[in-house]
């Protein structure tokens, strides 16, 4: 892991137009900086992934940054939908989005089969669903000791996943806490991982439930205070629900979106 | 109906007394948020609150808006990564109860949270699976908190998210025992014991029968010895205002 | 979970003959006090589940409680053999052990399985190996989406697991830190988990890597200062090295272990 | 031989020297943990040491006399759980060299630490498997440190514990290379590269290819520009010492 790199440098480094992209974060935590700054480099046609798109994917797909989507719930949490995506599902603006869907436990396994580097994962779920016919990443798999069937999903490995964080370390050690959701497995299943971080120390606390993860499976690492607003970072900041709840209303209507996009230096991205 | 509650407190009510000291409770976002914390702190000051973002024994000092609120995490037991949570707790059956939500839902208790009309061009794109799937064959007891109306109560679901008992009611093989109780601004429906299929058992005060059919888009049945829901109690009343208004709470 | 029991108690309500027992602890936490226990009871015919039988159990195999063993690394660590292991499955002395072996890897995942109640768990190993021959525990499945082929391992669903840990709360909530090896995994597949701990507290502190499992996952709960002798709780004592040592000459011979079998108030169990 | 080291030093010291900075380098009991600890105090300070036991970056100040010592996870970087190790660490591929021993080994590096005899009535009960057969499959490169001896040399292993290349060197289909160095007391064998079978490619000072041949089971063959290691260093041996009698090192 080289020193810490600012993050445009970072995300010109090892962002490609068609990657595979996760950023993860499960309402903590969401790397919203690390997107913004995707969008604003104008990467295309990626395929995002993310457990909850939220409105951090809402606004990339708004932005014309994919062009298809691996997801398990896409909601606004607590506030309603998520407009941009509905608008690209429904309407193709700015263009057709493909959906790939899981639940929560299916994409938390294709992540856990990805960081064991397995072609896929074995649960107890999905049977009897119609997710099942997707049947490209949603399958069968019968116990060879019980004969019982179970679902399995196909293993997601990410070109780049992206996490934030609260502390590196000097050496590039990234430590975080609080809820730690798939990030783990998010990094440790991608090719190249980014992390921002709030600051940088010596030593790191003693956390009860902190992840680390060592430099040697990092490919980055920039200093980003309060790079996850408005998704929040336990001990530094508290979620920013007034947001969450004025997204609705930027993201209902496409020239509110686009006026936002302008207002955050995001109007080269929409180019729809 | 009195003029200190209406139907959404009602649904809120009758949910969270489904909830027993002890119970492991999975809770998601929206109406189940509510009913649970509701529980706590009312008549079930032991039940556990689980949330599927990873925290265990949660004891949120005041309503959280969002399943990652920061102190859900920071009062919980104990906090796992989500394929932990999915794999260790809900899959393996630890949840006592699981509260749904759904956008329409199928005389035999199965949920759609996908879309309405076709998959690949949805007429409407809604948020899809989270937790439901699992949630729906692992919990021991399924409670799905919705209101009724013929957009909702349909006689066959665009897309199934989450299997209730199956397309004629005889299909269900996952662990858990289903949709037992389905709570609705009209009152509870519940299972046949026979034939799976959702019949009203109990109707909210205030509610007639023929209201209950009318905002059902199939040929709704009744218990012979329908119940009436008791009305919601001043205690129960003032808590529900005081999560709402996101007072913080001592447990 | 009950207010914290004695262990002897603990033991005679939740261990019984014939009961499949796993005691977990990786070199660190090893529950040497709950072992001592169960062979002072006189239990017999259990199957034992541990990765690392290790010297304890050495001395439960010796002391004739067990019928059957699972394991993955029958070693003495950084010493040599554990010798009563090898009189039990050479010269069944003091009766036969049948042994079904794994590697880490083909164990962990089945305590990984089993703690999610899962059939089987997949992994990347044992193709090839004459470990294959054991069928009924190891086997093979075909990925449905790559067509690859990986090794499967049937879950371990102990009867009983226990464990030593250093703290509980006055709830019952444990508290485990170092080298929590696969204890998280082996308390959750059993049906019944008792945790020996070194010490009751108001309020668990801050832990880096700690596993807190909660009450209601647990049958009981026993205070037993120092009862992972001579294995160690990291913060609470050291590896005690020299007995690891000293028990190769111990062990190597059956007069020197019913010796020291008597000695510990054990001979009642030797009965071979 | 000289007076002052012997030939378990010159194992030691030649497998410490195919460790080098920046590798991550999964240790095992035995002569691994000395070999790997010693390349850390001396010419790889920046080897990452990875125990099974769960400790990744692990910088014991001496030398730790199992894998499971306090000073493991208290020096590590980070502590993992046992499963997490052998999926996420070493079933990813995430280790670049794993050093293993063997009770016998056959000119296709296939490797026994199971029993002696056959397996359901042994003459002879080993440790058995621990996590070699997944580092033999899954690490980048994997030296096997073993005595060589025609008790160890064997023809035909008793039981496969780990897979080398397959009972006729060529059924190999795991993702890592398989053992590329086998380091004795003798010298060191590589796999030929047609063939992979085992072939002596150096020896140590002092060793002769009669001596190699009569310590090997199979008809050992050496390679046609067979080189000779060089002798410990005063610095190897210096550390070498230092670790077996636990000096506490500063790294």
């Amino acid at each position: 892991m080289p020193r810490p790199v600012p993050l445009d440098e970072a995300i010109a480094t090892h962002v490609h137009d068609g990657d595979t992209v996760a950023l993860e974060g499960f309402t903590h935590l969401i790397p919203f900086a690390a997107a913004h700054e995707i969008a604003r480099q104008g990467r295309r046609h990626l395929k995002l992934v993310r457990m909850t798109p939220d409105v951090v994917y809402d606004q990339l797909i708004g932005l014309g940054v994919a062009d298809e989507l691996i997801f398990s719930y896409g909601g606004n949490p607590g506030v309603g939908s998520l407009h941009r995506l509905r608008d690209a599902v429904e309407k193709h603006w700015p263009h057709k989005v493909v959906v790939h869907e899981h639940s929560h436990a299916g994409l938390a396994n294709a992540y856990v089969a990805g960081a064991g580097r397995l072609p896929f994962a074995v649960l107890r779920g999905y049977r009897g669903t119609d997710l099942e016919q997707q049947s490209d990443i949603i399958s069968r798999v019968t116990c060879p000791f019980t004969g019982e069937e179970l679902a399995a999903v196909r293993a997601v490995n990410p070109d780049v996943t992206v996490i934030h964080a609260q502390l590196a370390d000097r050496a590039g050690n990234v430590m975080l806490w609080g809820l730690t959701g798939v990030q783990r497995e998010a990094v440790l299943a991608a090719d190249r991982a980014i992390v921002t971080v709030e600051e940088i120390v010596d030593e790191f606390p003693e956390r009860t439930g902190a992840v680390i993860l060592p430099e040697w499976v990092l490919k980055a690492v920039s200093v980003v205070p309060n790079g996850a607003w408005p998704s929040y970072a336990l001990g530094y900041s508290t979620r920013d629900n007034d947001f969450y709840q004025q997204w609705d209303a930027v993201s209902r209507d496409r020239g509110a979106f686009l006026a936002w996009a302008k207002e955050n230096g995001l109007e080269a991205a929409a180019d729809a | 109906m009195p003029e200190n509650w209406n139907s959404a407190d009602m649904m809120n009510v009758a949910a969270a007394r489904e909830l027993h000291d002890g119970n492991v409770c999975l809770v998601g976002v929206g109406p189940p948020n509510l009913a649970a914390n509701l529980a706590r702190h009312t008549h079930a000051p032991d039940c556990r609150l689980v949330y599927e973002s990873g925290a265990i024994d949660a004891k949120p000092r005041r309503l959280p808006l969002s399943i990652g609120d920061d102190d859900l995490a920071a009062t919980a037991t104990s906090v796992v990564s989500v394929p932990e949570m999915f794999n260790y707790w809900v899959g393996a059956g630890r949840i006592d109860v699981g509260f749904l939500g759904a956008a329409q839902i199928d005389k035999f208790g199965n949920i759609n949270t996908t879309v309405i009309g076709d998959h690949d061009n949805p007429k409407t794109r809604l948020p899809g699976a989270g937790g439901a799937p699992e949630i729906a064959a692992n919990a021991g007891r399924v409670i799905v908190i919705v209101k009724q109306s013929t957009r909702t109560f349909v006689e066959k679901v665009d897309f199934v998210t989450s299997v209730g008992y199956g397309p004629t009611g005889r299909e269900r093989q996952a662990p858990g025992a289903g949709p037992t109780l389905v709570i609705t601004d009209h009152g509870v429906l519940e299972p046949d014991p026979e034939t799976n299929e959702l019949t009203m058992t109990r109707l909210h005060p205030g509610v007639t029968v023929e209201q209950a059919r009318a905002a059902t888009g199939w040929d709704l049945k009744f218990a012979a010895d329908i119940q009436s829901v008791p009305e919601p109690t001043e205690t129960e009343l003032d808590m529900l205002r005081r999560l709402r208004a996101r007072e913080v709470i001592d447990a």
